[in-house]
């Protein structure tokens, strides 16, 4: 387990009465990619929302590598560690949003560097330089002084992955990366990661693209009314579903 | 009266005019954002309190306020403030009036904001104070800048109500020139000067809003 | 939209003649004791009694109307108001308005705290002294008395609107005098007894009914010989006594031939 | 003076404040579009012409435009506009002034609508008025509220401009009351009576708000 | 010819010196389906506009069955008709955004009945009628009094649908069906226009979905660079495109 970079076990979240999240476990190790696929409502973006801290679970554990970010109290719910503790979570995954949440008044650069002058206070030459190279590694470097709303879709995809790259994280979540672009920037966004996944970034995504997620993915999740319904290698859930809900699910997409 | 005389008059008045027209400016612009922080906050009392400001400071005559604040030391606390103290309640006045109007606008832009900028920020390690100052606030004055423009030149006329604490801006110049003159000319020339000076704002205005348009969400 | 008080104008005038004339009065309102709201919620004050019996016995219809005081020059020029009469100084004011003679004596007084340690003109130098805008107290001091402004703080007297608002400036201590009509002063010093004291006047001066300056002159000589009548046969004694109270007394009526 | 006496007379006078702020909204409220629509039309000198008049009306103080209006016709063409002239004279001046603004605001709504509302207005075959009053203002009305509020409350505080026109409203009635007593009661119950009358609004536009809450876009 | 529903010859378009339409000349015949493919700028949407009145022709001539819209004039330049003949024109189309362009104060019911109350002048209770058993037809019967913010995006597409069908169109024009929509809400709204393609409407689809071209049209035009590369029957210009273009097009789509 010394290679794992987030752990979670038993999360738990509701929204009022309607529990999401029913005792969900996972590990993701060093250079795993991830995919967790199911049907609208299943919960898969409020587990990735629980795990990068933009909602709190009401009862689990939840570690990055040797950091425990929350654990069970006597009662069973879910304590918090300090704000130090989580502010050092925060350094070790980085997500990249749906509708990317770029920053609309920053330029792409400023997208990309600011957080690591900041928040990281790294020396302003430095974070320029790291941000420039991964401009140019995502096919940007003409765009850095450009605003956000001026790029087309796939661009701006692109800089939010260079954003969230940007702060060295241990591992990368997606949200849905690509259900908000034509096919042809589809393509070339699907491309960034599975170049990603060739450089052992560890990634968790969220996805509607089957092929994609066998191509890519190591381990398939398929979530459903906030359970995992099955996990396993991602050619095996996707060719030889075992479970009913999963074989209806995959169904739906042709695979001719 | 000769028209130097009379101009020179005027905008004698017209330096007091632009001085309450900036520092009401300077204090309230800032104060307006804390008010309506203030106003959205999660600890209820304090939210409550801020609406109460809101609803009093809006909801009664910025000249009353003055009067308020000029007399209240006095007449409530038997406290004798000196001679100067008609400056410093009018800016008083002025700034707890207008933050409250600018607090109003600066809410409904905040609420504007998508929660995805937040949620932007709060993964990348900004800590609230930094997501505010850095990520909403920029975005907030390009949204607000039509109805601060609406606010602002209201502002300029407003300035007039500093007479009721005997400070002769240009209007009560004005006024008092047109009775000792039994004229309107001076009226005339004030409201020439006012609409000289909104242009001036209104041209800043929109330069700023031109510069603001390098992006759009 | 017009006050009770025009309507008893109209009452003990000349109200069931249509055709006759109208005398209508511009007044300002908050100027106690020539024009004010009395207990009962009505237009009064001594001037207005005065008004009230000239139209009355020039078969004239009366109409009050509250102004305000910025607008008078317009108004009167417009005809909307035939004349000011509201202890209205003419010194100073010559040749802007047609005036009936002179009918009060008045003084520019000013009015110190009791306790502020002022107790002649002189002591005035580097203080703080208020007057109303555009009165007859700021006449003098920019005019006769302009030697004795220099000496003040800012070396000019300081204005504002109203007289209420400068009484309580005074009261509070944001000026260090009031310069005003000795019936005002006398006034605020009912009200507020033992708060404020009189220094000795800055001028002595008259009260007068202006007129639009090239306006109908057979009005201004029935005022004249009306207000003369109502002296001959004790009606103006008598209202100075009413008034007598709020400072107003006939030694200073001067309207006598 | 007795208590009842004095409510009287304020209540008097707040007749008169509610006529002319009611007057002035339902005239300007309206207007405010015309001038809106003109000020974004494409026939250029039509929208000089919004904008020159939109910059003067809010660029001299309102009480100045009332007087421009009451002494214009007599001094500029002697004509005598009889004893009503105050009334309408205060109804004209209020409504140009407040249009104004209101123009300013619609315009900031009338823009933000997307352009695909009118797109899809104008393929189901939807003329340009039946486009503008059945799809467009509804949705500008909701994005313009808070605006509005702001501007509305501001009205209420002045409607005491009225008495330069001899108009005695409540705010007037109150400095005469203050200096006939030589007290400050009047004032504080002027100011209570505006602020629950900016309450009332408040709780309209509330209401409003709430209504038109039924759907976000 | 005459069963031409629209026609249009030699249409050209500009925005600036941006030729965007070069001498496009096209027939949608009754019962057609013509889907349009291309890459992104290719001027597809910029045609639709075109075809829907939504912009000027600078030159051509376009007409819906015998009604003439616009000819060139003796310089060349196009002439549009009188309002009433564009008033003609415009029942005989309907347009389905890609974003919809729902009335978002108005209710589903209203949506699709209120321009047939206020533009056909249809009376009031027959406008209902007809709105109700379009809603019915399209799954939303449930839906009519929910307002569209409350409603799915695949839901909010069949509104749309059903407003452009209820004013009861020669033509349907849809502009990207589907690409605001996830891969379940895709399936439903394919099945929408495969069921209309069944009952013979006429239909002309901007499209990135190769498959559903392939399956669902009976031409395809390829646009490019302001131009038609190819046209032919479906699965001819899918299967064997005979422009290099086109094949560089395609080699972007998976086919497995
Ligand atoms: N902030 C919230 N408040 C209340 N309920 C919420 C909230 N966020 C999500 N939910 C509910 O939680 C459930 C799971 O939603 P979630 O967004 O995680 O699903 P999902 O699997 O990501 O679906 P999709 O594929 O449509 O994105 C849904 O029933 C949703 O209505
Ligand atoms: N209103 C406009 N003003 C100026 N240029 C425009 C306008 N609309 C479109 N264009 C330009 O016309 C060209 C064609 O655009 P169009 O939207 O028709 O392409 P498309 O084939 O629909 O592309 P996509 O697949 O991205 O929707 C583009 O270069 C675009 O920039
Ligand atoms: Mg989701
Ligand atoms: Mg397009």
């Amino acid at each position: 387990m010394t290679n794992a970079v987030v752990t979670l076990n038993h999360g738990k979240k509701a929204f009022g009465d309607n529990e999401v999240l029913k005792d969900i476990s996972l590990t993701v190790n060093k250079g795993d990619v991830l995919a967790v696929i199911g049907p609208s409502g299943g919960g898969k973006s409020t587990l990735l929302r629980c795990l990068a801290l933009l909602e709190t679970l009401n009862s689990g554990d939840l570690s990055y590598g040797d950091l425990v970010v929350c654990s069970n109290n006597a009662e069973g719910r879910a304590v918090y560690g300090d704000a130090a503790t989580i502010a050092k979570a925060k350094t070790r995954y980085g997500l990249v949003f749906q509708n990317f949440n770029l920053f609309p008044h920053y330029t792409v650069l400023q997208n990309v560097t600011d957080a690591l002058i900041c928040v990281q206070k790294m020396p302003k030459d430095e974070a320029l330089a790291r941000g420039r190279d991964l401009l140019a590694k995502m096919g940007l470097a003409d765009k850095e002084s450009m605003v956000p709303c001026d790029l087309s879709g796939g661009q701006q995809q692109r800089v939010a992955i260079a954003r969230a790259m940007a702060m060295n994280p241990d591992v990368l979540y997606f949200d849905e990366p690509t259900s908000a672009l034509d096919p042809e920037l589809t393509r070339e966004v699907l491309k960034v990661i599975r170049d990603l996944a060739a450089e052992h970034m560890t990634m968790v995504i969220v996805t509607h693209e089957m092929g994609f997620a066998r191509d890519v993915a190591d381990q398939i999740i398929f979530m459903d009314g906030g359970v995992i319904v099955e996990q396993g290698p991602a050619s095996e859930v996707i060719n030889n579903p075992r479970h009913d809900r999963t074989r209806a699910f995959l169904a739906n997409y042709d695979r001719d | 009266m000769e028209f130097p005389v009379m101009m020179g008059i005027l905008m004698e008045g017209f330096g007091l005019t632009a001085q309450i027209f900036v520092i009401t400016l300077v204090g309230s612009l800032p104060l307006g954002i804390v008010v309506a922080l203030a106003r959205m906050s999660r600890f209820k009392p304090l939210a409550w309190l801020a609406q109460l400001y809101i609803s009093i400071l809006r909801g009664t005559p910025l000249m009353l306020q003055l009067m308020a604040i000029m007399f209240g030391p006095y007449y409530l606390f038997g406290l004798n403030m000196g001679s100067d103290w008609k400056f410093w309640a009018c800016a008083i006045g002025f700034i707890l009036n207008y933050a409250a109007y600018f607090a109003e606008i600066y809410r409904s832009g905040i609420q504007s904001i998508p929660r995805g900028q937040y949620e932007a920020a709060t993964v990348l390690g900004y800590s609230k104070a930094q997501t505010f100052t850095k990520i909403v606030l920029p975005q907030v004055i390009k949204r607000i800048l039509p109805a601060m423009g609406n606010e602002i030149i209201t502002l300029v006329k407003d300035t007039s109500l500093a007479f009721v604490l005997g400070i002769m801006e240009m209007f009560s110049a004005a006024k008092a020139l047109a009775a000792s003159e039994v004229s309107m000319i001076p009226y005339a020339i004030a409201a020439l000067i006012y609409w000289v000076f909104c242009l001036v704002i209104e041209f800043i205005l929109n330069r700023v809003e031109k510069k603001l348009d390098y992006y759009h969400d | 939209g017009d006050n009770g008080a025009a309507d008893n104008g109209a009452d003990n005038g000349a109200a069931a003649n249509p055709e006759a004339t109208t005398l209508i009065v511009g007044l300002d309102n908050a100027y106690p004791p020539y024009g004010f709201i009395g207990d009962d919620g009505n237009l009064t004050g001594f001037d207005i009694d005065l008004a009230t019996e000239v139209a009355a016995r020039n078969g004239w219809n009366l109409e009050l109307e509250a102004i305000d005081w910025d607008a008078k020059d317009a108004l009167l020029g417009q005809g909307t108001i035939n004349c000011i009469w509201n202890g209205f100084t003419m010194e100073g004011r010559e040749g802007k308005y047609a005036f009936s003679k002179p009918y009060m004596h008045n003084e520019q007084v000013v009015v110190v705290k009791k306790d502020s340690g002022i107790s002649k003109l002189e002591d005035l130098a580097d203080k703080n002294v208020m007057t109303q805008a555009d009165s007859a107290a700021l006449d003098v001091l920019e005019g006769d008395q302009k030697a004795l402004a220099d000496t003040f703080a800012g070396g000019k007297a300081q204005t504002i609107g109203d007289y209420n608002n400068a009484f309580m400036q005074l009261e509070s201590g944001a000026v260090d005098a009031v310069a005003c009509d000795l019936s005002i002063a006398d006034y605020q010093m009912a009200a507020k007894p033992d708060m404020f004291v009189k220094l000795e006047p800055l001028s002595t001066e008259n009260y007068a009914v202006g007129f639009a300056k090239d306006g109908d002159t057979a009005m201004v000589d029935a005022v004249n010989k009306t207000l003369k009548e109502m002296y001959d046969d004790g009606t103006i004694a008598q209202l100075c006594e009413k008034w007598g109270e709020y400072g107003i007394s006939i030694d200073n009526w001067v309207l006598v031939d």
